[in-house]
């Protein structure tokens, strides 16, 4: 139903989600934040079944932070990205089947920049760029165009704009308000909104 | 292997870990894969001196050949074989366990194992599955008591009897066996019986095929004629499929070379022992 | 005195010790010495070898000197018996980790895990504490080239250099003496274990049967590379060794035999 | 156990449901070539069903003109009734025509329209029809509700993902930076076909004991039957 | 769809003289999405030895990091090199522990034995019945397209060259007909003294 | 008038399917009345049919699918761009399927869905087209002949037909742009892009139409997009074929194979 977005650039990766948080046919709220800061280098978008999507992200997130209380330094975005993978393909296995899609981006300094495509069967893979939802479907072709391997941050952020316009241009699931989040070798930092009407510019 | 504390490596015996997930797949509507199958003719005479086992080399998943020389009489012990038919892991993981109990066996008393206590171990491991381990096996071998052939079914119900046929191809080889075979033959005319039942199998079913294995068990020794009959050969190919090299495109090439220290005993890697 | 409290592990006695603990540290004391050394460009393990009979079948590849991952060597001193199940529970620990969050586990995690274990020995009843005291070299992603040691309590500490086993103090004054603020190389270190296992050890003179080395360092594609010197290898240390010594045994008694000239000129 | 129902292999063996099915698969591969003047239409003479063999020798080929040849596999008793009908179609046309003979493109025309007319109860086969048209060869291939598409070599029936790639390989020079010149002639064409038999025959159970090859030129029909391996 | 073609992708391995190849294609797919090209199907053990797996992305991941956790365990512990047989066995028990609820993979093992350099190719079903013929092993969702294409193009005692091609040629004609396989393909050929890993030209569509 | 004349020799919806007889005269009807098909022994073909094989592993009945089309209209006519690959299930049956139909000189028609469906339907509606001109000496208009087409389809309405088609074509005055579908739909549009791999095309297409492109422009967006979704759609692929239709006529801009554009797109990108 929701969408998430990826890309990764020379030193940066961007997310984006859309804001609903759909509910049976309605929207129970349309600034609901999918991207979830877990560190000041590692961000998880999540989406899914709404229960577990919170559940999960939450699981993660303070394992680790547990991590990094514990050892003085954080783990890497390769390996935080396989832990979410190894949790999640575990889960999978007991009564609690997280039904969640993730996208996990983070930044080291020495490993660079990382975005890894998990979906609810943990089937995982390190990419330049991805999406989940139905949304995520119109997007592929868009990266393929656009994306280009030193992409700048700002192109990064135009490309975006391309596919929410897609997206609320043909998918039937209105999702007028795409939240834009960045992180880099500065940290984590939210980018303005996308919205219908500043599409339209 | 385990650790004191904190054992990682799973206890022994089947890991039911995956199931609640591929229930789900399942459910979701996707399809569970095949496993291999031995469709199989499989044939166990007595004779004068002994028993002879027999059996074809086709191992098959869905309509294709998966393997063309497999080996479907498996050792249990020095004076025991036993054909497998049915899913091939199955049979290959089955016999292997029980040969490894029969030899417990053998150490512990110190004498040669009985063939119904084979028959024994195999039928009661099978029916525990409840015909979920899908072995079908003709189990043939001699001991003080004399010659033995059991018929063994997935389900753990047993036959004994002086000639059995097993498998997709049973029907076939046991119309050879049943015009033919007569108690007390020689080992040669024996031989040319089994070979002759596999070969009805493998001709007319197409579940078997490819070669035909003998394993002859006799009071005191034991001979394993793997691929005692090339049935079937590959055809020979009329022209000639080399290509000029370079023929594939390639975009990039990565080698890694590494120094061969020939006779080098502990050559763990990346560690340099001289 | 003691008797009444050292019969369990797990019983303080009246002084606040742990007397099981104390007599498998006084165990290590007694075992074959290990040392290791924290150069700038790699580590150095060496250990002393004392079952040296020629009977015994060499194909294992280092006695004393166990590899754990890519990237960790640990050397033990102290029971071997009881060193082979922590070597295999730290080779587990590591692997682990590596299933778990598919990278190495780095060298602090790595001995503060097996600690933890060494720590449960020292105070569950029944247990006895394991009579082992280990040298960890290591690299991480996170700190580099590391050494550590862990003793029977289950207490662990970083070191530039440090020495468990026979004549571990007076290994310890003699790398006090030689070591200074500026790092040395990883050459100079292993000159320098050879000259302190040829003080420390009970011995009149050094072979490389006796001595076990080994150095852990990085390639330059971001490998790690342990290698187990050989025994021409470690001869070569020990000549060059001797070789300087001499001329320095030399040099005293130049000058000894100077002074002793200027004394009789004197006289 | 959860899911062990589901897997066919851990149901319990000998538990078989029994219902009708008009549809049999009986089997049987075939591959055709089109040269320049000429093709070269192959198939295996196996009719099997299940793991039994009706028959070794047994022809999927039906020569319907002189330049004609339809290879038809899959459920045999529709392959029977669609070619017999075809051939009394094929025969109508020349009598209404003079004795004309129908040619190549109207019959690949009108097997597609016959074939479609049972969409809702499609036949089940495999259908490669070639010949030659004003000189020329051509093969036409037909998905089991009648698509007909015209190629220059096209495998089908029960191994044709085996023989297809290899026809892709070796006629239509596929993924080769360098393609070597060998001319397509009648010798190459059925010496490829008996080789892709060859190859069938080891991996596919339904294909084997013979492969029966027409080759079509102007001088009309000439066959040839090559054996396979029996098991 | 059957849960083995959910991510698409196949494997082939081959004997050669005095070497093996094996070569995977680089699609990972969610049933007919491509998500990305440059997913490898193939890994590696040790130094002479491959491990190909096809099926289930989430399971070739799972399998394969569980293999490496007992294989390193092994070779530490016993200080060599693991041979591929005994790699192959551990395989192949490790999947028939999963009898009931098999991992959905299917594993290509290719490798020299790294005392003798013999060549080894093994290949098993999802519950590991493995299978070590003498020319060449698939997996994967062109299984059927592979066979035709070894069965007609292996020849005995390739030289590195030859088998290199003749592996490319199999796999790429094999997955342009499979619409779920292809988009790039890797190959490698193992040697005593060296290991090359080309990438192919293929088609992306 | 002439419409009406041609549709009323069209049979009611219910006597669309005949009456099952197993004489060979009813199996093939079509030859001589092209808009019947036989019926099956069975109601309901979709789920009966599907039954049938549902239960036996050995019937692989998989007709050709898959596919990705598109047509869009912009200030110099339509351009219409299409792939080439079928697939039966995972098996590419063919990458050289000709899915632009050219039902003559003024209309083009694209394919997606069953190949076979398409193909025949197509064939009717050509039969018809020349029909109508033989009969009022003059060319059928798009609206027409999608009517005639709409009509047809929709007397097969849930009987299993898959079909999604693309119409184009000018009247001398003006060109249009009609999509229909199996389903009975029958709409006119300025963009439309069908099949499996639509979702992505539209992606590329979207970002880049607008009203005032030129020809170059034009055919480079639907080639594009169609090479786009050949790239991330498994069940298109093969040659991008692009047609331009103008009010008098169309032709074939260009037929290129995937892998051509692929290495040239990729030597753009890399600048």
């Amino acid at each position: 139903m929701e969408t998430i977005i990826g890309i990764k650039g020379k030193d940066f990766v961007m997310l984006a989600a859309d804001s609903t948080h759909p509910h049976s046919i309605m929207v129970l709220k349309d600034d609901e934040n999918k991207i979830h800061k877990i560190s000041d280098s590692l961000l998880i978008a999540a989406t899914g079944d709404q229960g577990d999507t919170v559940q999960f992200v939450e699981y993660i997130s303070k394992n680790i932070l547990l991590y990094k209380m514990r050892n003085g330094y954080e783990l890497g975005p390769k390996a935080a990205a396989y832990f979410t993978r190894k949790n999640l393909a575990d889960y999978l296995r007991t009564r609690y089947a997280y039904q969640v899609w993730l996208l996990v981006a983070g930044y080291d300094k020495k490993e660079g920049p990382q975005l890894t495509f998990i979906d609810y069967l943990a089937n995982t893979l390190s990419v330049n760029h991805g999406a989940h939802g139905y949304g995520g479907m119109f997007c592929g072709s868009i990266f393929d165009q656009y994306h280009y391997e030193n992409i700048t941050q700002d192109e990064a952020y135009e490309v975006m704009r391309k596919c929410a316009r897609e997206i609320q241009k043909r998918l039937i699931i209105s999702q007028q308000k795409f939240h834009v989040t960045v992180v880099d070798a500065n940290g984590v930092r939210r980018l303005d909104d996308i919205t219908a009407e500043n599409l339209k510019n | 292997m385990n650790s004191v504390l904190a054992p990682e490596i799973e206890q022994h015996g089947f890991n039911f870990s995956n199931c609640r997930r591929n229930e789900k797949l399942i459910h979701d509507g996707f399809k569970p894969p095949k496993a291999t199958k031995t469709g199989t003719t499989i044939v166990g005479i007595i004779y004068k001196h002994g028993v002879i086992l027999g059996a074809d080399t086709r191992a098959t998943s869905g309509n294709i050949v998966s393997d063309k020389n497999c080996e479907k009489i498996h050792f249990l012990a020095k004076n025991m074989y036993c054909c497998g038919a049915g899913t091939a892991a199955d049979t290959e993981m089955t016999t292997k366990m029980i040969a490894s109990q029969l030899e417990l066996h053998r150490l512990n008393t110190n004498r040669v194992v009985p063939v119904p206590c084979a028959s024994t171990l195999l039928k009661q491991y099978l029916f525990r599955y409840q015909g979920h381990v899908s072995a079908a096996l003709v189990l043939g071998g001699v001991d003080n008591q004399g010659p033995h052939i059991y018929c063994i079914y997935p389900h753990g119900s047993t036959d004994k009897l002086p000639y059995a046929t097993m498998g997709s191809g049973s029907l076939a080889a046991m119309s050879v066996f049943e015009s033919r075979w007569k108690p007390d033959m020689e080992e040669e005319e024996g031989k040319k019986l089994v070979r002759d039942a596999i070969a009805a199998g493998i001709f007319n079913d197409l579940g078997s095929g490819s070669n035909v294995d003998l394993c002859i068990i006799r009071k005191d020794s034991t001979q394993y004629l793997r691929n005692y009959e090339l049935a079937n050969e590959k055809g020979v190919r009329n022209l000639d499929y080399t290509y000029k090299r370079g023929t594939t495109g390639v975009l990039s090439v990565k080698k890694i070379a590494f120094d061969v220290v020939e006779e080098s005993t502990s050559g763990i890697e990346k560690m340099d022992t001289n | 005195m003691a008797r009444r409290y050292d019969s369990r592990t797990t019983i303080f006695s009246p002084e606040g010790r742990l007397y099981q603990v104390e007599y498998a540290m006084e165990a290590i004391s007694h075992a074959g010495t290990c040392l290791g050394i924290l150069a700038k460009d790699g580590i150095l393990l060496a250990a002393e070898r004392r079952n040296i009979n020629k009977l015994l079948d060499n194909s294992i590849f280092a006695e004393k000197i166990y590899r754990l991952n890519e990237d960790m060597v640990c050397s033990v001193a102290g029971i071997t018996s009881d060193a082979n199940v922590l070597t295999n529970e730290l080779r587990l620990i590591a692997q682990r980790y590596q299933l778990q969050y598919d990278e190495p586990i780095p060298v602090e995690q790595l001995v503060s895990s097996l600690c933890d274990l060494k720590q449960a020995y020292t105070q569950y009843g029944g247990k006895r504490p394991f009579g082992v005291s280990i040298l960890y070299m290591g690299w991480d992603k996170h700190y580099g080239y590391q050494l550590y040691q862990s003793d029977p309590s289950g207490n662990y500490s970083g070191w530039k250099a440090t020495c468990i086993g026979n004549n571990a103090a007076a290994a310890i004054s003699v790398l006090k003496q030689e070591l200074n603020e500026t790092p040395i190389s990883l050459a100079e270190a292993e000159d320098m274990a050879i000259k302190v296992l040829s003080k420390t050890l009970d011995m009149t003179k050094l072979t490389s049967e006796k001595i076990e080395m080994s150095t852990l360092t990085r390639t330059e594609e971001g490998e790690t590379k342990i290698k187990i010197l050989s025994n021409p290898e470690v001869d070569k240390l020990i000549a060059n060794y001797e070789k300087i010594q001499a001329e320095e045994e030399a040099a005293k008694k130049e000058k000894l035999a100077q002074q002793q000239a200027q004394q009789q000129q004197k006289s | 156990m959860l899911g062990i129902n589901q897997f066919p292999e851990y149901q319990v063996p000998g538990a078989v449901q029994h219902q009708f099915n008009p549809y049999e698969n009986n089997g049987g591969s075939i591959v055709a070539i089109a040269g320049d003047n000429f093709a070269v239409i192959g198939a295996d003479t196996r009719l099997s069903a299940g793991y039994n063999i009706f028959t070794r020798n047994h022809s999927k080929l039906f020569q319907l003109t002189s330049s004609a040849v339809l290879a038809s596999c899959g459920n045999w008793c529709d392959s029977d009734t669609l070619t017999s009908i075809l051939q009394t179609r094929v025969r109508q046309y020349s009598d209404t025509h003079e004795n004309k003979e129908i040619s190549l493109n109207a019959i690949a025309q009108l097997l597609s329209t016959m074939m479609y007319g049972r969409r809702f109860f499609p036949y089940y086969v495999s259908n490669i029809l070639a010949g030659i048209y004003e000189g020329k060869g051509y093969v036409y291939s037909y998905d089991p509700i009648g698509h007909c598409e015209r190629h220059t070599y096209r495998a089908g029936g029960s191994s044709s993902a085996l023989l297809q790639p290899i026809l892709d390989n070796q006629i239509g020079l596929k993924n080769m930076e360098e393609k070597p010149t060998i001319p397509l002639t009648v010798d190459r064409a059925v010496k490829l076909v008996t080789d892709t038999f060859i190859s069938a025959a080891e991996r596919d159970i339904y294909t084997g004991d013979g492969v029966k090859i027409s080759i079509i030129t102007e001088n009309g029909v000439e066959e040839r039957q090559i054996p396979l391996r029996k098991d | 769809m059957s849960i083995m073609a959910y991510n698409g992708g196949c494997v082939v391995a081959m004997k050669g003289k005095e070497c093996v190849a094996i070569a995977t294609d680089l699609r990972f797919g969610l049933q007919a999405q491509t998500i990305d090209t440059n997913f490898e199907k193939v890994f590696p053990v040790n130094k002479h030895m491959y491990l190909g797996l096809a099926g289930l992305q989430t399971d070739i991941i799972t399998v394969y990091k569980r293999l490496m956790f007992r294989k390193n365990l092994y070779e530490i512990r016993e200080n060599r090199v693991m041979q591929p047989e005994r790699f192959a066995a551990m395989l192949s028990s490790f999947l028939y522990e999963h009898r009931f609820g098999p991992y959905f993979i299917e594993p290509v093992i290719a490798g020299l034995d790294p005392k003798t350099f013999k060549p080894f190719i093994c290949n098993m079903d999802l519950i590991g019945c493995a299978n070590m013929p003498d020319d060449f092993v698939v997996a994967g969702t062109c299984e059927e397209q592979l066979f035709g294409m070894c069965e007609t193009l292996w020849r005995e005692n390739m030289e590195p060259d030859d088998l290199f091609e003749t592996i490319s040629q199999a796999m790429l004609n094999a997955f342009d007909r499979d619409a779920i396989s292809g988009w790039g393909a890797k190959v490698y050929i193992i040697e005593k003294d060296k290991v090359t890993i080309r990438k192919l030209k293929t088609r992306m569509d | 008038m002439a419409l009406n004349d041609i549709l009323k020799h069209m049979p009611s919806v219910g006597d669309m399917l005949s009456d099952y007889k197993s004489t060979e005269e009813m199996d093939f009807i079509n030859l001589s009345q092209n808009k019947v098909l036989s019926a099956p022994p069975y109601s309901n073909p979709v789920e009966n049919l599907a039954k049938l094989h549902e239960n036996n592993d050995n019937i692989k009945i998989n007709f050709d699918h898959g596919t990705t089309t598109l047509g869009f209209i912009y200030q110099g006519g339509v351009v219409l761009a299409v792939d080439s690959r079928a697939t039966g299930g995972q098996y590419i049956g063919s990458q050289s399927v000709r899915k632009v139909v050219e039902i003559n000189d003024l209309l083009l028609g694209t394919l997606a869905g069953g190949a076979a469906d398409c193909t025949y339907w197509y064939r009717v509606l050509t039969s018809e087209c020349r029909l109508y001109e033989l009969r009022n000496k003059k060319k059928i208009s798009l609206a027409a002949a999608t009517k005639i087409m709409n009509n047809i389809i929709y007397s097969y309405k849930n009987s299993g037909l898959s079909m999604g088609m693309i119409l184009a074509g000018g009247d001398m005055n003006q060109v249009s742009l009609y999509y229909l579908d199996s389903d009975g739909t029958r709409t006119m549009g300025k963009v439309f892009s069908v099949g499996s791999g639509s979702i992505f095309a539209y992606g590329v297409l979207d970002s880049g139409y607008k009203w005032e492109l030129t020809d170059e422009q034009a055919y480079e967006l639907g080639r594009r997009s169609i090479y786009h979704a050949t790239h991330r759609d498994a069940y298109s692929g093969g040659t991008v074929r692009v047609y331009h239709v103008k009010k008098d006529g169309w032709n074939l801009i260009s037929e290129e194979d995937c892998l051509d554009l692929h290495r040239r797109y990729e030597a753009e990108k890399k600048k």
